[in-house]
């Protein structure tokens, strides 16, 4: 599969890290530039580098992560040609299925290849996976990056509509994943790809209730037995330390003391309004105007 | 068309039971009892009867069993029964009302005569005044009750990580620091866990991470445990794996914080030379003290020699001075992930790795599962949402 | 409805909070004894309390906290006819359905009563509750109930089985809760029961999928729009608060601590067997057996 | 058969749109307006268009209304459509080629000329080379988004309480601490609030509790607001619910933390009396402060005679300070309810008020809510579950 060596060569798949929302593949073609908005990078200056380093970029404003390539993060960096199934369904749907070491597994279809790269990299070398797409144009781009990826040996790579034309293989894969518009057209083909000698398993997903329901139906009918339904998230925790509240106390002495300044400055300016206003009829008789309505506006509250 | 490799792999599947293996086996009222398997030995399970373990023996996984008298039959797997909706409400029926016709004696009678349990089922049934005026669902569920009750069956359950993380979970989940099946399949997948790799585990959840591991090695790749006892760290979950002691013994080897610590001088070493000729015994313990030492020195440098794929971590200790201590030796772009029952221990994990460059982006998630009835017409979501499966940090060592 | 005096008087409908799971009702009957294996207690001696008042049991070996009857507490404390609504579900559709001081509500059925008395509470003497339960004996109960509880005036309760018969009302609710199997048969007599002059609002509960798929089709036909789906649960949290967790430093100290007391004691085992060894030796000649054995069990790691 | 009472009570409903009214307003795109609807002002949609608010005067809530030239005119509500489940795929056609096929240019030509939005979504359709490949569901949704684009309607919003939440936890949850529609109905009824009641609220969470009371109590009852400004408290909230200014003023009342504070002693009273002769301005202000002063007092008096129903709060200071603070003025049984969007906030609450006798069973539970699209055939939950609505902890006074 990927480069499992300690530093990069030239021809790797890398996954650089820009930021945690952005996060691209690149395959590192000496002679070639990378640019970014952090940042311009010469491939050539990243062959040699260990995994996992902080490069600066030329120039030395921004820097990037070079990081290798996993499953996980190859679904975060890919080009999306579907919809595509994230961690927490790959993860369980691989448990539940008994996908490790070896395992022969079917999937249909194979949309982006998230679930494929996943589990090329579970069954391992002596495993093999049989993926089916019905779309002509993703499965061409499929083919081609299986091949770059170096998967093409462990995975087998099928154009066809299982739905009306079946799977390729019979009594052969211990584990059958759909994800299909229409699972239960698919499930009588899937019984017959599974093995006999054992106990084997089929994952269906589906988005909608109204497709679940018809695909129990279809299972149940197929004779599978303990069909179960599960639906598994990940929920990012935001969790900011939260920094110490303040007690109502400081509050409550933070306005009486505001209060008691208001008070003063208040007394101060009926205290020097009546002075200049004392002074006023001393000098020149009695009379009101701008000055007692400069006081009203320091006053008002 | 390429069909891929044509011989099957010896691992794919857990294959057939064996004398000596533990199995899990699903009775009647839903409950799982663990049980080790040897030659000639009787199991009894209770009411449900008793069998010989050896008739189990090159049986495949999963098959349903009914025992009648000491014998073992295959019976046919049940599948999931439509109900029909009628018109009957439970509209007349009076709660409090639903009684049981047939007393407890009469039962008991009729089950020593032999009648098998579908026929008491049928019979309670019949005699059942207000029976026919229930509703279909009511039925049904009156039905399954009694089954649960009378049948003499029970079912073989294939020991894969999903199923025997499940068994603990629901024996115990805070032995197993609330690691739930999806919880655990997140760890492995976020520490990218692949045959040939080598991984760092710290495990004080009985075993259920260093098991999920060694499962997904399936014999090939290296794991090292660090324990927090003197002797070899005991790990129960592992038993339900039924794991070759080879294949076990190649793969895993443990340290304890005071071994895995550079600093430790080993004595083990300090005192094999005596002057004094040595008996047999001597000989033979003074040799296995001398393989043990060797070893000792080899997984520690191993250890430090480092360039480790992953750290695993579920541990009862701060978790930052397990990551500090143990991130040296992890390849870079290695994942680290910290699983906690609890929040903030990991909120606080986060924010004092933010503060330390070798660690990219460290975020916390919690996982969550729910699971479905998926009776026809019945479908809804179980409502034990209280169940945590705790919570994740990961982060990528720079 | 219930008392709102400070204290506590005879007649009145008490909460008896034993402990967290078990919340009784308790009619005060000066006379009677309220008996429970947290002692024993005289009715009288409740009569003149403060609501909220810590009792003693007559003894003083137990206690009990005597609260005032709210709808929350009453559906805790409730006998169950039925399964019932619980908080979360009963504030979401009363704040969905806009349920207010002054409204006018249909409810069918009526079970447990527990929807009924969280109503009764918010609508006020000023609004109207119309509730419908098709059987007859829980029927029955619960219009004793409400009677007690001085809620009659405000809830007019009806025996009808509201599929086949409809509601007893015509434009006039503002708000119509159907908590049956079968909402979909009630939907359009529901549509006839709520005021045309203004927006109204309907809520269906039900527990399974395919039930929802049903009802939504059947609202949907009956011209109702702004059709959406909740739900809603509260997770107890267990907050326990955490001690500082142990740096595996601690463990490692603690560990070598440990085999450096263990290693001082074999070593002077050692010593020691080595030492009877000459001993024995010098005082008859050579010889090994039990002594060496007790040894050998000493040491052994 | 007695039908309750036959006259129709006055707030029943928020009943028919009036002048001066603050109104919600849905967009085709589905984001919501919020507008002050003043006798012959214009109201201006931006591309939706604009039209006179006296228009909508003596309206019900809830119509859908069509904007052509200047007027308003009132289409009929829309059902769900079936979609027929055909068996077209999306298999043979090319991600990326989905490209629209009349220019801007052509479809601003199209709507200058007054070619209404149907018209132009048909023609779009119809121009389409793939379009009849699409399945159907692909179809719809390509065919709602063009609406949104094109139509120029929109519909009032009823100002519910639940509605007026929905729309400020959508604006900005930070500004109602995460307070969501179903926290708020929590914290309603585990607080009991009923027509009538008393109660003492902490809000600062820009109105939105002070609002859900107001709501229930509807100008029946009591409620004390404890803020920590010295002015009145600005509860933005507030404006949405159209709330009469006399019936607010009677049922709700503001205290500060220093008024709040038994031993505050009020300044205002002490400058009344001055021997000067003083002018009319002097002489309205002197009674202003008079009758702020005398009702000032009076709620302070009213505060510290307690007895009050419950004490709900949503504050940004330490929670534990506030319920020691207000719980003397509690009934005996009143509910104290407190909500943050942190749960170690309240895990530190519950543990200290376990330490403290006159607080019964204090618990902290996580509001958790979710909503389910609903279009036939594609059912399924809403994946927005990061969106949190915060904690809430219930304790009983004794």
């Amino acid at each position: 599969m990927w480069s499992t060596a300690r530093t990069i060569a030239a021809g790797d798949l890398v996954i650089v890290w820009l930021t945690r929302d952005l996060v691209q593949p690149l395959y590192v073609a000496p002679g070639k530039d990378f640019n970014s908005k952090y940042g311009s990078y010469r491939h050539a200056d990243l062959v040699g580098l260990p995994y996992g380093s902080k490069v600066r970029a030329r120039g030395g404003r921004g820097f990037i992560h070079v990081l290798r390539p996993t499953p996980e993060l190859w679904t975060l960096a890919l080009p999306h040609r579907t919809q595509i199934l994230y961690l927490a369904d790959i993860a369980f749907i691989t448990s539940w299925l008994d996908i490790r070491s070896g395992s022969r597994v079917i999937e249909a279809g194979t949309g982006s290849g998230s679930f494929t790269h996943s589990t090329a990299r579970t069954i391992g070398p002596t495993g093999h996976l049989w993926s089916y797409e019905f779309h002509e144009a993703r499965f061409a781009k499929a083919r081609d990056e299986f091949a770059r990826h170096g998967i093409a040996d462990r995975v087998t790579l099928t154009h066809r509509n299982v739905c009306k034309e079946g799977f390729t293989v019979e009594d052969t894969v211990d584990a059958v994943f759909l994800d299909l518009p229409a699972p239960w057209d698919a499930v009588e083909h899937a019984k017959k790809a599974l093995r006999k000698d054992r106990v084997t398993r089929i994952c269906c997903f589906s988005p909608c209730m109204e497709q679940v329901l018809r695909t129990v139906s279809a299972l149940n009918e197929a004779g599978f037995t303990d069909i179960t339904m599960y639906e598994t998230l990940i929920r990012p925790q935001d969790v900011s330390v939260v920094p110490k509240l303040k007690p109502i106390s400081e509050v409550s002495a933070r306005l009486k003391e505001a209060e008691r300044r208001r008070e003063e400055k208040r007394q101060r300016q009926i205290r020097e309004a009546q002075r200049r206003k004392r002074k006023r009829a001393e000098e020149e008789g009695e009379g009101e105007g701008a000055i007692q309505k400069e006081e009203s506006e320091g006053v008002e509250v | 068309m390429q069909e891929g490799t044509s011989t099957l792999p010896l691992n794919t599947s857990r294959g057939l039971i064996q004398d000596g293996d533990t199995v899990l086996l699903r009775l009647p009222n839903g409950d799982v009892r663990s049980i080790k398997l040897e030659k000639d030995s009787t199991v009894n399970l209770g009411r449900v009867g008793s069998f010989n373990a050896s008739d189990l023996f090159n049986h495949t996984y999963g098959l349903t069993y009914d025992i009648s008298g000491k014998k073992l039959e295959v019976i046919p797997p049940r599948s999931i029964q439509e109900v029909e909706d009628t018109e009957a409400t439970n509209e007349l029926i009076n709660d409090g009302e639903f009684v049981q016709p047939l007393t407890s004696e009469e039962i008991e009678t009729l089950k020593k005569s032999g009648v098998p349990a579908s026929e008491i089922i049928k019979r309670q049934i019949e005699q059942h005044a207000n029976y026919s005026l229930k509703t279909e669902y009511s039925k049904e569920k009156y039905k399954k009750r009694k089954e649960a009750k009378y049948s003499k069956t029970f079912t073989t359950i294939e020991p894969t990580l999903f199923n025997v993380c499940e068994y603990w979970f629901k024996k115990d989940q805070s032995r197993l620091r609330d690691i739930r099946c999806d919880t655990l399949s997140q760890m492995l997948h976020l520490a990218s866990v692949r045959p040939g790799g080598r991984y760092i585990v710290v495990d004080d959840a009985s075993g259920i991470l260093v098991a999920g591991v060694l499962d997904r090695l399936s014999g090939d790749g290296r794991v090292i445990s660090i324990c927090d006892v003197e002797s070899s760290p005991a790990y129960p979950v592992l038993t339900q794996l039924n794991l070759k002691k080879e294949a076990l013994s190649t793969v895993l080897s443990s340290l304890n914080w005071a071994t895995a610590d550079e600093e430790y001088i080993p004595m083990l070493a300090a005192s094999g030379t005596s002057r004094e000729v040595k008996s047999e015994r001597q000989k033979v313990r003074a040799s296995k003290r001398k393989a043990a030492g060797d070893s000792l020195v080899s997984v520690r440098e191993e250890l430090f020699d480092g360039e480790f794929d992953g750290l695993l971590v579920a541990s009862e200790y701060d978790p930052l001075s397990i990551v500090e201590k143990l991130s040296p030796y992890l390849a870079g772009s290695a994942s680290i992930v910290v699983q906690s029952p609890n929040i903030q221990v990991l909120a606080d994990l986060q924010s004092q790795m933010r503060q330390i460059p070798h660690y990219l982006a460290p975020a916390v998630t919690e996982v969550w599962l729910r699971r479905y009835q998926v009776l026809p017409g019945r479908t809804h979501p179980f409502m034990n949402m209280s169940g945590s499966g705790g919570f994740l940090l990961h982060a990528i060592k720079m």
